[in-house]
């Protein structure tokens, strides 16, 4: 059997090497760049990570974020020196909006990452080793997930007292159990699959057959569901914030803001109008962006 | 000669895909006369399903017809509006499948989705809705014509609580309700067991002459469309190759791929010319046991939904001798896959004991039974389902050697370039992933995989059933020069007698977890002992016959 | 997509502000008389006048009962009511009163001194509430019924602030209260929700956290002020976001609202129909240190602290409704003096005490404790921080829970090192405040700075027991001296107390006694055109 | 059929249990003091002491364990610190009107996400999928409170259309309890005019509630059904004839409705714990608001009573669904 490798003389290109990886991200754009919503979704993220990464450096009023106060120039509508206007404290609302993305997407990687963290493993043994060890960790995620998410944050941070730590251990304590509820209903399609009883059949341990086979079919829904978590975290925390439970003042924290606005409604709106929609634009790009992964990253999707 | 009553003028399909258009119908020129049942014969891919969908309209969602045309009874049907398809789907032309457990909806009784079908039929010829009782009274007279037992109390029970051979049926039944002139069959055997599958066949053989029906049927089993065709045609890759008589194409095939694809078809009359390889490879090592591998009475009793117990596979005695090929053969459901998987411990016995080369290994648990793992291993029937689409080719090959030696990063590379050698498979495979490859290529990735750690045991469950008739002749000749060149012992597991027969020295034949006879593979062929084997052999040299058009 | 969606709200914003300009006045009515509607974010959770009492719960009280005798006016004066005389002994120690003859019961009683005697035993004896105002001085059997309409106080000890309390202790039938007893707890289940009072409202619908109704009782025995103008009942209803209060005020849905913020009534002021009504307040606003621990021991950092803070921002944070604190005690209680030398910002000064304590370079961060959800006290922490930049003095704002903070500052060890305090003094008397200087004060609310100068708890508790007004009014001008010298918090300011209500809102009277935000619902009325 | 039900209960009341544990473990690592509260600003520390006596708050935290569970096996919630009254009062005082809210916001979800969903599936990656889809991430990513108090101002101030909060004009007086729900009271009562005035008061609240489950509805359903559409029991359905619009609406949504069920019991147990912020901004008298009041004061029992409440009705409601799904997929009806 001539051998091609040897006659091209020359060891293999990266290109070639990867040629089917990289006809796989080829397919993946070409796909992401059809739908309209799942780019909308791409800008909005990449603008956000943006604002966090140099947000405080290119801001108009750099003290604002830290708590200067201007009892002069208090609640100014948008103007062109104020493009948001100003707060009670005549703090720069446009500064503090930007500074708050650092914070947001600060709360949404930590609490996204400690569920994941948690829950993932979990969900993986409690998948594949079935028995009484699936049977007690899903009672403990069902136990869980009955509590509604936000009473029972709520009932931390109500005793761990009010901060942006506390908030963000109390949604990190009630984030795991969506990741194991969702790793664990995955594993147990994989574990079906000829591929995991061939590998056990090779004589491979099971941290062997959880780390090469298991996790990595578990992936696609995972990164849709991180990323979908990212909002959502961001949208829980701006809750607590609202209750007077999430950051301490001066922290330009935005579900703090729209809870100190709403008492300047209607009268001063732009106050509470704007941090609320920064909220809502980062949550809507950080779903957009996830559901236009879940669609390209869909397993029938790979095969065309 | 009357006009035909559908004649498609070279038809041209595309399909838009990432790629660009990918040309899936290259000019196909067919007809069909009033009354004649034509076969339509090629394997996955060559474009059979999406000609007969296109024909119905139901085609890919994202397919452009280039050019070409289609005419059913002087009507041209090439391009219909909703509104015209509705007068001729189900009523003209009608159409059955090939998994009836897919094609009837899992949620709705089986009389409520016939008597539905004949309603859409009454709105789309706009005469009045007759009531439901007129309905259910056509339903039941049509589940009796295609003979299903007590077709009443067939009405209220759905999809899942009937066999595969009477869901066919249903199917059947639902396809005439409209009395079509034109019944196309998408591959109606395939999913069926050998019995079931004659059942089925001569039940259309019959509707064809009581109700003077047209049938196209389609299928990659050439014995089934020689039943029942009178005409066939051979496609290839979007085009007809060759069409004509069934018998003339069968017995002097014109275009060099017929030539093929007749040959690959195991005939279940051939004596095998067995090489006396069984004894050579013993010779070669000499210090081995006689006998490799020892089953004692091995049970398995499974518990069932409602609490019973259903025992697929009760006190079976085997032994393998070191470089034979050990048949064991049954129809679906006989518990063959489950002895296999016993055998090589993937799954726990209830209770008996199995030995492999002298040594009990039914108690071996951890280390112990990691390193037996190494002597034996296992070939699955579904090669799309056994490699890890995440991982590379040759993630896959090297992964034994990883788990097993402690071989470094390039030795492993190395071995892996070798063994995707001996498969026949060029090097660069090693960076494909799995769906990139052919059902034949991934399986013999697969035995690559098996014989990495050069084991003395194979156990293959139906290595071939998943895959097309010409690739399953190549892949059977390799595993037989594997077995020569490795000298290695297989357990061989099929439903497909005319396969045993060509490679099995000695065979078992299991019914409902039972072994009902064993021997000498040629002596149960010629004298076959037990009813139910003769039976078995009988329904699968009627297909192999019609194949090869031999006198029956 | 973002420009359209700015200029849709915008367009509501200023949709807002014209709707604004025509506020649709439309008063409750049924078919006896109009109800007046009371718009507050505070719930009633317990009624009960001998157990619990808050702004809110306190103005049900205050209508549903009467007590001896009732504050009124502005400043606030001690009036006779079911008291109709009342004279004290020679050594202070024995009070007696003699009651009215004609008050009587919803229910009919008549209101006896056993009824007067009984009320307050079970005040003393429940231990709950208004208890502390007089335990210490008074017992349960030191008060004893002279004759029907007589009843007798005897004091363990002279106690001049006693008559200033006596307005809050309310008299309940014993009839109705001891039919409705459970296992001997003295009925106090059976008051949580409903009333044996004699006031001029007894209890109508009681929904609580939705909304309490009082209706009027048209033969009250000491009469209506307004005549037949009176109303036919008040409803006291919760609506907790401002917002909505604003919305509820604009659209007629609430002829009275309290706590909007400071900037709410800057706005609601140009909205016709709508009158604010703005009186000095009695609740003094301090930001105690703690004297004893943490680097606030130091009285030259207190002092440099105190000379650093913007006292007009403290203004301007109320829209200008509130005045500077001129001394520990508020404008309008007795014995007020203004302490010349009270600290104002002045940079140099505050630099110079600075170089004098411990810290002359600062660099330290300092704890600012407030309540979750006190607007003006969160304001009031942004404007410390931002003062202290100037110092190099860092500062961490907490909102705390009320539970968990009056918690830490029952400890000297976990009381913060700033924590900003709002105190309504009980009475008009000024011991209500200086006892609050006090070392046995300790571990309450308002004594979280720990503070401790034997002279001044001496000079106390001397003006507590004398009788002669010019000898108290002395010792507690010094007292109030040395409490400035000493520093011990800094001195904030007296807020206005508020209201907005519409127009045709008539017979409102303030007296800066009250809590902040409660109102006497007796001579309130409604003019209709 | 029984061995199910039998084992259901038993994980019902297991969960039961471990909600109380859990959330009194949570609740009681608060520094907090619900007593001093209580006790009033200037109580000294006796009559603080006569207060944590009475609500057993002096015992160690264990015994305090012991006499809750006691009491919670024999249906005694315990009494609240901040109410006086006993939690379980209070539940039955507050729950009805969240209830009533949450079924209404429910059925709004159901009756807009399905059919939506529906249309998105059929004209995939159409106009029509991307509206639908940034419609329903929208409802997901807007903060309640916020879009609460903007439709507040905008219809009930500006407009004037409907009623700024609260459940009903305050002339009006609340029909007969029979079921808690104004709306199904009012109309046994026949009073159509309290009827119309409780809709109009509910309708604001319901529609924000509503955004975050339509939301979800929309996007399950639409997953499933451009799933089950691919599916080839739906070709073999055109095969034979049957009507495009039948095949959708008939054929592929009772498929498509099993995750879907499944989904909307998930989400009736979320929505009742999200409805504090609801509640807080239209002053809806409901659990929210009392659980967020008490938790303020760290007052634990009503906490662990309202999560206690939230959490069997999550497990009624996911029972529910499962029954549904047996009556739907008959594969299913044999378990």
């Amino acid at each position: 059997m001539s051998n091609l490798e040897q006659t091209a003389g020359r060891p293999l290109a990266f290109r070639e090497r990867h040629a089917s990886q990289l006809r796989q991200l080829r397919l993946y754009s070409q796909m992401f760049r059809g739908s309209f919503s799942s780019m909308l979704g791409l800008t909005l993220v990449v603008i956000f990570l943006i604002l966090a990464a140099i947000g405080p450096y290119i801001v108009p009023f750099p003290d604002d974020i830290r708590g200067a106060v201007h009892m002069g120039s208090r609640l100014l509508p948008p103007s062109s020196e104020h493009w948001f206007g100003t707060d009670e404290m005549g703090g720069d609302i446009f500064s503090r909006v930007i500074a708050g993305a650092r914070t947001s997407l600060w709360i949404g990687i930590v609490i996204t990452g400690l569920g994941a963290l948690v829950g993932v493993p979990l969900g993986v043994i409690a998948g594949y080793k079935g028995g009484w060890i699936r049977a007690c960790i899903m009672r403990v995620t069902e136990l869980f997930l009955a509590v509604p998410g936000l009473a029972l944050a709520l009932a931390i941070v109500a005793s761990l007292g009010p901060g942006l730590t506390n908030c963000m251990i109390a949604l990190a304590i009630v984030w795991w159990p969506g990741y194991v509820r969702l790793v664990e209903a995955k594993t147990l399609s994989i574990k079906e699959e000829l591929f995991v009883e061939s590998a056990r059949s090779i004589g491979a341990r099971t941290p062997w057959i959880l780390w090469h086979h298991i996790l990595p079919n578990c992936m696609s829904p995972i990164i849709v569901k991180m990323s979908m978590d990212m909002g959502m975290a961001i949208l829980a925390a701006a809750g607590l914030g609202f209750i007077g439970l999430g950051a301490p003042p001066p922290a330009p924290e935005w579900g703090a803001m729209v809870s100190v606005a709403r008492s300047y409604m209607p009268d001063w709106w732009w106050y509470s109008f704007f941090p609320g929609a920064a909220i809502f634009l980062t949550v809507l790009g950080f779903n957009l962006l996830g559901d236009g992964l879940r669609d390209i990253l869909d397993p029938r999707s790979r095969t065309r | 000669m009357s006009a035909p009553l559908l004649d498609i003028k070279d038809y041209t399909l595309d399909i838009a895909t990432f790629d660009g258009p990918v040309h899936v119908l290259k000019g196909i020129n067919l007809s069909v006369n009033r009354g004649d049942t034509l076969g339509i014969v090629g394997e996955s891919g060559s474009g059979k399903t999406v000609l007969v969908r296109s024909v119905m309209g139901i085609g890919p969602s994202n397919s452009a017809v280039e050019g070409g045309q289609i005419t059913f009874d002087g009507q041209d049907i090439t391009r219909l509006d909703p509104k015209g398809w509705a007068r001729i789907r189900g009523i003209r032309i009608s159409m059955i499948f090939q998994d009836p457990m897919t094609y009837l909806n899992p949620l709705f009784s089986i009389g409520q989705q016939i008597s539905d079908v004949m309603a859409a039929h009454e709105r789309a010829a706009g005469e009045g809705g007759s009531t439901k009782g007129a309905r259910r009274a056509r339903t039941v007279d049509l589940l009796d014509q295609v003979g299903l037992p007590n077709p009443a109390s067939l009405y209220d029970q759905y999809p899942h609580q009937l066999s595969g051979g009477m869901r066919q049926r249903v199917l059947i039944a639902m396809a005439l309700s409209g009395k079509p002139d034109l019944l196309i069959a998408d591959e109606p055997t395939t999913a069926l067991d050998v019995t079931v599958q004659a059942q089925v066949l001569d039940l259309i053989k019959s509707l064809v002459d009581k109700l003077n029906l047209t049938v196209i049927m389609i299928s990659h089993d050439i014995g089934a469309i020689a039943t029942i065709a009178d005409r066939c045609a051979v496609m290839y890759k979007g085009e007809i190759v060759e069409q004509g008589r069934t018998a003339d194409v069968l017995r002097e095939p014109q275009h060099e791929y017929t030539r093929q694809l007749l040959s690959a078809v195991p005939d279940i009359e051939a004596k095998p010319a067995r090489t006396a390889v069984a004894a050579a490879c013993r010779e070669r090592q000499p210090d081995a046991p006689a006998t490799l591998l020892e089953a004692i009475n091995l049970k398995k009793l499974f518990k069932t939904q409602s609490g019973g117990e259903f025992s697929a596979v009760s006190d079976v005695n085997l032994s393998v001798a070191t470089g034979e090929i050990f048949g064991v053969v049954g129809e679906s459901g006989s518990g063959k896959s489950t002895l296999a998987r016993m055998l090589l411990r993937l799954i726990e016995p209830t209770s008996g004991n199995v030995v492999f080369a002298g040594q009990n290994i039914t108690g071996l648990t951890g280390e112990p039974l990691r390193q037996i793992r190494r002597h034996m291993q296992f070939v699955f029937q579904n090669p799309h389902s056994a490699l890890n689409g995440r991982h590379t080719i040759g993630d896959a090959v090297g992964e034994p050697l990883r788990i097993q030696t402690r071989m470094s990063r390039r030795e492993v590379e190395a071995k892996v370039e070798a063994l995707l050698d001996i498969v026949q498979l060029p090097k660069l495979f090693k960076y494909r992933y799995p769906h990139e490859l052919s059902g034949g290529q991934k399986q013999r990735v697969c035995i690559a995989r098996a014989i990495a750690l050069n084991p003395r045991l194979l156990i293959l469950d139906e290595p071939t059933s998943a895959l097309d008739i010409s690739v399953q002749a190549q892949i059977l000749e390799f595993l037989q020069q594997v077995r020569a060149e490795f000298n290695l012992t297989y357990v061989f597991i099929s439903h497909d007698l005319a396969v045993i027969r060509q490679i099995c020295d000695r065979t078992i034949v299991m019914k409902r977890g039972e072994i009902v006879e064993h021997g000498n593979t040629e002596q149960i062929f010629t004298s076959p002992r037990q009813e139910y084997t003769k039976a078995l052999i009988e329904s699968g040299r009627k297909t192999s016959r019609a194949a090869t058009l031999q006198a029956s | 997509m973002l420009n359209i969606m700015i200029r849709k709200i915008a367009l509501a914003g200023l949709l807002a502000s014209t709707v604004l300009a025509t506020a649709a006045g439309a008063f409750e009515r049924t078919d006896d008389g109009t109800i007046i509607v009371f718009g507050g974010r505070q719930a009633i959770p317990v009624l009960d006048p001998h157990v619990r009492y808050d702004w809110s719960t306190r103005m049900i009280q205050q209508a549903v009962y009467d007590a001896l005798v009732k504050y009124e006016g502005d400043p606030a004066e001690v009036k006779p009511w079911l008291a109709e005389s009342w004279e004290t002994s020679e050594d202070g120690k024995t009070w007696t009163f003699h009651l009215v003859k004609d008050a009587k019961f919803h229910n009919g009683d008549p209101v006896t001194a056993e009824a007067a005697r009984y009320s307050f035993e079970r005040g003393l004896k429940l231990n709950k509430g208004v208890a502390w105002m007089l335990k210490d001085f008074l017992a349960p059997e030191g008060v004893s019924v002279v004759d029907e309409h007589t009843v007798k106080f005897e004091l363990k000890a002279p106690y001049a602030p006693f008559l200033s309390f006596l307005p809050w202790w309310f008299v309940v039938n014993p009839q109705q209260v001891m039919a409705n007893e459970v296992d001997g707890d003295y009925g106090q289940k059976w008051l949580t929700d409903n009333a044996a009072g004699s006031g001029p409202f007894k209890l109508g619908r009681w929904e609580p956290n939705v909304l309490y109704e009082v209706e009027a009782v048209s033969d009250y025995w000491k009469g209506w002020p307004q005549g037949d103008n009176r109303p036919a009942g008040v409803i006291y209803r919760l609506i907790r976001e401002p917002a909505a209060q604003k919305a509820a005020l604009q659209r007629g849905e609430a002829d009275i609202v309290e706590g909007l913020t400071s900037d709410d009534y800057v706005q609601i002021e140009k909205v016709p129909g709508i009158v604010i009504q703005d009186h000095k307040g009695m609740t003094t606003f301090g930001i105690k240190f703690n004297t004893q621990k943490g680097p606030t021991a130091d009285i030259n950092l207190r002092k440099a602290i105190a000379y650093a803070m913007d006292y007009e921002a403290l203004i301007g944070i109320y829209n200008g409704a509130a005045s500077l604190e001129t001394s520990p005690l508020p404008d309008s209680m007795k014995g007020h003096i203004a302490v010349e030398g009270i600290p104002r910002q002045d940079l140099a000064k505050a630099k110079e005490y600075l170089a004098k304590s411990a810290y002359p370079e600062g660099g330290i961060t300092l704890d600012y404790v407030h309540v979750a959800g006190l607007e003006e006290a969160r304001r009031i922490g942004l404007v410390l921080l931002d003062n202290l930049k100037e110092l190099n003095i860092g500062v961490n704002i907490k909102p705390e829970q009320w539970p968990n903070m009056v918690a830490a500052g029952s400890s000297v060890e976990t009381s913060p090192n700033m924590t900003s305090v709002y105190t309504t003094p009980i009475s008009t008397d000024p011991d209500a405040v200086a006892y609050q200087y006090h070392k046995n004060s300790w571990g309450q609310y308002y004594a979280m700075a720990y503070y401790d100068n034997p002279q001044v708890s001496e000079m106390i508790d001397k003006a507590r027991g004398s009788t002669s007004w010019d000898e108290r009014a002395a010792l507690y001008a010094d007292i109030q001296k040395q409490i400035v010298a000493d520093q011990p918090e800094v001195f904030g300011m007296l807020q206005n107390r508020r209201w907005a209500h519409q127009d045709y809102l008539q017979g409102f009277s303030f007296s800066p006694v009250r809590f902040t935000g409660e109102v006497d619902l007796y001579p309130l009325w409604i003019k209709e055109e | 059929m029984l061995s199910f039900t039998v084992r259901k209960l038993l994980t019902v009341v297991g969960t039961m249990l471990g909600i109380a544990v859990l959330t009194f473990v949570i609740t009681n690592v608060a520094p907090g003091d619900p007593a001093r509260l209580v006790a009033g600003p200037n109580a000294t520390e006796d009559m603080v002491e006569t207060i944590r006596s009475e609500y057993g708050l002096d015992q160690p935290m264990v015994t305090q364990f012991a006499i809750y569970m006691k009491d919670l096996v024999s249906g005694d919630l315990g009494t609240s610190i901040v109410s006086t009254r006993p939690v379980l009062d209070d539940l039955l005082r507050y729950a009805p009107a969240t209830i009533e809210l949450v079924l209404v916001a429910m059925t709004l979800g159901v009756i807009v996400g399905v059919p939506l969903g529906m249309l998105s599936a059929v004209y995939k990656d159409g106009p029509v999928d991307h509206f639908t889809r940034i419609l329903s991430i929208s409802g997901v990513a807007i903060p309640a409170f916020w879009l609460g108090i903007l439709l507040q101002l905008y219809f009930s101030v500006d407009l004037g259309w409907l009623p700024v909060s609260g459940r009903l004009p305050l002339v009006t007086r609340p029909p007969e309890m029979i079921t808690g729900s104004l709306l199904i009271d009012s109309l046994l009562a026949g009073n159509l005019k309290t009827f119309n005035t409780a809709l109009s008061h509910m309708i604001l609240p319901a529609v924000v509630l509503s955004f975050p489950c339509l939301a979800s509805i929309l996007r399950v359903n639409r997953a499933e059904m451009i799933e089950v559409l691919q599916s080839d029991f739906i070709v073999a359905a055109r095969a034979h004839g049957i009507s495009s619009r039948r095949i959708v609406v008939i054929y592929a949504l009772k498929n498509a409705l099993l995750p879907t069920l499944a989904m909307i019991g998930l989400r009736f147990g979320w929505m009742l714990g999200s409805t504090v912020l609801v509640e807080t901004v239209f002053d809806w008298p409901g659990i929210g608001l009392y659980a967020v009041s008490s938790a303020l004061a760290s007052d634990f029992k009503p906490v662990i009573g309202v999560t206690l409440l939230i959490g069997f009705f999550f497990i009624i409601a996911n029972t529910l669904v499962d029954l549904a799904y047996a009556w739907i997929d008959p594969r299913l009806r044999r378990a």
